[in-house]
């Protein structure tokens, strides 16, 4: 009843002795995540929140068989921190930084294409599979177990479509937050695909925003492959051509594509109904499950 | 944060390529010894972040020392589409044939940088790109390995350079990638790059903006930046480190995420309301944050009326409560009537903390838009 | 009947117009190779022997339909020049250049391990499909078509052998000249598997040389993967080991592995004659055929 | 080519390698002036091309100036392994408490680098490898991306490298990467990287190799190579562009490309006789060349008779039947007797064009090898 992640997921923690390393380490535990190591250079044989703390990400695979990894690393060490853990193969790395420089993230998206590893992020709130972990900085208690599946490039509008959905009683399989960077792992086809082979969820939110064009891409993937209803929504309707809005990713060329309009027809057109706030969503949803 | 010509020409020129004779300006008389230095006829160009500067008057030819006097009387001081010019580049003029275009960015959609060039030089390229996007030869370049000889090559030939020049110009292309590359530019450009008739080829414009996530590994290029923004509240912004756009509504929106801002644009107008600006107080903003953007807000005389809206995340509810509070207890009276709606982590004790003697508080997201636009139209009536 | 290359295979060569290219194009044409193109920044628009030249290998292989490529680039050019040549999806590329820096070879290894092209070399004779077609520099007239494979590390050390086979009446279905340098694309594993699912090599010959570990992995694939019978050559049975002769392939570490025992028992373990000489060679050949 | 300890030396230090005060001295009071400047005590170390240079007595440990003088006197003009030493690297003594290893190669059969670190250092690591593979953390890099920051960490803590110090030795191997990666290296290695008791990490010896091919962009390191070789024939093979290994035999062998060399080699052997070199005069090559190699086997005192065996590629026969004809022509009696076999390309017209006064001709290789074979026997009788 999950993707990428569950129960079982056995997690390493890069960055772990930073002030939010420790922080949402200890979150994740509390919220029930499987945190099995820490890996800091030169902190080798520290403990944080009862956790080992390795000198490398292969020693803290090694001894403690880890299967996934956050990073919690600083923007600068950041790249290297993927490298690392791309390096390890594991199946799963969540990059939670924010402001790693866009020409290192161009060298980690190839090295990720060399790997059978999923990268989500980074500059991202994480994922999480409601009621058994969560990887990530995402608020668990607003989230429940359930049925719908949710990918979303911003982390806050994530919150707002999951309290939607948690105060109508519509559950979430697992969601994920695919970062609003230029250059990320995971992004919307990826994503879809994994809910679209997993049994237990039976819609799925996207939600997007305006710039680049991977909203219209992942329209024609719904279009073309997926069974699993989708429904849409798209901030930034409102926002004049040519102004960056926040993260790198909100910027609108002025051209026919990454306009709001274009991606709100892309998936009405491909059978995906778009909500025009979070609460129409949530109506869609219910009308679809 | 994007470099101004002049620097942009110093970095590409100490890199080996071409550009024409130049120095700096700051006076008019500054301007007109400049002039009778490189020569006539020279131009004098407004050295501000403003596209299109020779259709608004940032740019003119000279000829002599009068028309450089004029010239520089007009362009230093002048006011270009909000900017204040207080620095102008007096440059040689160069008597071309030809104009080409040669670019480096960072194609998103790939994850991969892509070197580019046109025989379509001098114009916008944007517009090249649309109408005529066959004109402008693209070659996608692998970060792991960078751009290999062939490949500035093969941008060049592909885009139809000449022969007689086409080595000269694949040599500025991959100069060109290795600045973009060393000093992280998120753009490098040279439109239009001149050809002479005699085979010369000369950077007459330069564009270099540079990733502001990799200023720390770049101290030289960060002491480059300037605050020439002329618009006080976008200085503002600036200053207390917002991604902050200004609009020409009536509702200031205050928000944590750029998704979730966008979203409370968007459900202002679709509740009939007009967005005054976006403000993106950031993840984890703290009680001084949360008063300097109020204060931005605040200090935006269309505004009537603010919507505050958080979800938290690393962002705490009760931190922005107290920010809220401290920031409104300074003002005998509030300027602009303020709703908050505050949800996700610690959001309940925020609610509590709220002083609603200063704010009207509301539980949802649709209920706060709705309830500031009403507050808007009641001021508007 | 062939590997590799035919009477079909249409050839651009990378640096036609200097002396040895010029002079090896005329070669192959001579032989019956259907030379389309040459490329050679700067000099689109000349022709070379009757070839019309590119100023890029894309060109080249857009105007002339081109498959395969033949590198006579000097060794400081001779790297862009496979990458131009790989980053052009061609099926075949065949390396004759001499000297190229290692380093420059270990980034064309790593790019050609990112296409489905063959590299063949660098530093290599080339590859002969006899009475069909040649590219590079083997001298044809020894040559001569039949259902022996051959592939060798050293360029005269294969002349030498087919010489033995064409003199005793046993032709070549195709014979590959891996080269002797430190890095090379094609290896024997992978000629042995070409000659493993060709039906017209009916038996293989492979002649190695001291130095390195691939004899010894060749002859653990031939013993696991092979029914077309090998025999083995091993040049090198007196070198002294540490001593460094000729192409950096022909050096012996002085541990178990690289030495001519080493290499020739592999082979015999794994059920491929080895002969003592070249005619020895040809001695197995017959008795396998 | 390698360069000299104090080359490399000189190399590692400019790029932040710390390594220990030194001089270089080519007299005995060049020599002890050094001591006297960078103290007692130090280590007198003769630079010449050797591997076992301490064992071989050319690394001597003086405490005083009288020590000193004795030593340098020593070594300077000794003769170590067969290599004359006219230059000694005089460098403080290292008070250490441990050494390590850290080295890059190309691994081969990777086809990419390969860094290592070992806490086994100051051993022949070759030795290491063999007994305890285990005891040397290799880490593979990407040759497209280079090494990243972790892979150092990742090798220096896979060897148990003491936290203490890992960092630094992390960061002299990042360095180490990087000058094998700048300088085209084919091996860069620290050997020991000593450790001190206050946990200062220095390079007391320093190995680079530089890959020859790639000379040509590496001009300072070219102009660092010295002909150093005392054997006079491998200085005459290395001047005429040979490659050249002299055993211990009395058949001279001559031939073109290393794999067709061995074999001739090998079948001298299977016949019964014992070649006396590896020759091989390459592809293409002309009757200079030619000439050139006779003139090397002819003056090893060791050679009975010369087998002579060119298949013709690039090289032509009758271009190698000119050089033979010529260079044999010009001595009153021909030095040793010489076995020609030529096939391949233009083989006929140099099988015609060949003076048989002045060689044997045989048609195979086979009949050559046997005939040089008998030769010798009859010179043995």
């Amino acid at each position: 009843m999950s993707v990428l992640v569950d129960d079982d997921t056995r997690v390493v923690v890069q960055g772990i002795t930073g002030g939010e390393g420790k922080f949402h380490t200890e979150q994740m535990m509390e919220y029930g995540t499987n945190v099995v190591a820490g890996a800091v250079p030169g902190k080798g044989g520290e403990e944080v929140a009862g956790v080992p703390v390795y000198d490398t990400v292969d020693q803290a695979v090694e001894a403690e068989d880890a299967d996934a990894s956050v990073v919690f690393v600083p923007p600068a060490f950041a790249a290297d921190a993927c490298f690392e853990a791309l390096d390890t193969d594991l199946d799963l790395v969540v990059a939670i930084t924010e402001g790693i420089p866009t020409q290192d993230m161009s060298k980690v998206y190839k090295r990720l294409g060399e790997t059978d590893t999923h990268l989500i992020g980074p500059n991202c709130p994480g994922i999480i599979t409601p009621g058994e972990a969560k990887l990530g900085i995402l608020p668990g208690n607003i989230f429940s177990s359930g049925n719908v599946g949710l990918v979303s490039r911003s982390g806050t509008l994530t919150y707002q479509v999951v309290d939607n959905l948690t105060d109508r009683g519509l559950g979430q399989s697992t969601a994920i937050g695919i970062g609003g960077d230029p250059i990320i792992g995971t992004d919307f086809i990826d994503a879809l695909e994994l809910f679209e082979e997993d049994p237990d969820t039976h819609a799925v939110v996207m939600c997007g925003e305006i710039g680049g064009e991977d909203e219209e891409e992942a329209a024609r993937y719904i279009g073309e492959y997926m069974d699993t209803p989708v429904v849409g929504f798209i901030a930034g309707r409102t926002a004049p051509p040519g102004k960056r809005m926040g993260h790198a990713g909100a910027i609108v060329s002025g051209s026919g594509t990454g306009t709001a309009e274009s991606k709100i027809s892309a998936l009405e057109d491909n059978g995906a109904p778009v909500g025009d706030t979070p609460e129409e969503v949530v109506d869609h949803i219910e009308d679809l499950l | 944060m994007r470099l101004h010509e002049y620097q942009a020409k110093e970095v590409f020129s100490e890199a080996g390529i071409p550009t024409p004779d130049s120095k700096l300006a700051e006076t008019v008389d500054e301007a007109v010894a400049a002039a009778e230095d490189v020569g006539y006829p020279c131009a004098i160009k407004a050295q501000v972040h403003v596209g299109g500067r020779g259709k608004a008057g940032g740019i003119k030819l000279v000829e002599s020392e009068d028309e450089a006097r004029e010239a520089a009387e007009d362009i230093i001081g002048m006011d270009l589409k909000g900017y204040h010019v207080d620095k102008v580049l007096v440059e040689a003029a160069v008597d071309f044939v030809n104009e080409l275009y040669v670019g480096v960015t960072m194609d998103r959609g790939e994850g991969k940088p892509v070197a580019m060039v046109s025989t379509r030089g001098g114009v916008n390229i944007e517009e090249v790109a649309e109408e005529d996007p066959d004109a402008i030869a693209r070659e996608h370049i692998d970060p792991s390995f960078g751009m290999q000889p062939y490949q500035a090559r093969k941008a060049v030939y592909d885009a139809g350079v000449d022969q007689s020049i086409a080595g000269d110009v694949a040599s500025i292309l991959t100069t060109l990638y290795e600045l973009w590359d060393d000093k992280d530019g998120s753009d490098a450009e040279i439109n239009p790059l001149m050809v002479t008739g005699d085979d010369e080829v000369i950077a007459a414009d330069a564009v270099m903006n540079v990733d502001s996530d990799a200023l720390f590994r770049h101290p030289d290029l960060a002491e480059m930046e300037d605050e020439a923004a002329d618009d006080d509240l976008e200085a503002k912004a600036n200053e207390y480190g917002f991604d902050y756009v200004r609009l020409d509504g009536n509702v200031g929106i205050i928000g944590n995420g750029a998704g979730l801002v966008m979203t409370t644009l968007d459900l202002v107008d679709y509740y009939g309301g007009k967005p005054a600006n976006f403000l993106d107080i950031g993840g984890g903003a703290k009680a001084e944050r949360v008063a300097n953007a109020l204060d931005m807000v605040f200090s935006d005389e269309n505004v009537d009326a603010v919507v505050f809206n958080i979800f938290g995340g690393i962002t705490r509810g009760d931190e922005v409560a107290n920010g809220i509070n401290d920031a409104l207890e300074q003002f005998d009276e509030i300027p602009k009537p303020v709703v908050v709606r505050l949800a996700g982590t610690k959001a309940e004790e925020g609610m509590e903390i709220l002083n609603t003697d200063l704010v009207q508080v509301e539980a949802t997201l649709e209920d706060a838009v709705q309830a500031t636009v009403s507050l808007t139209e009641e001021v508007d009536q």
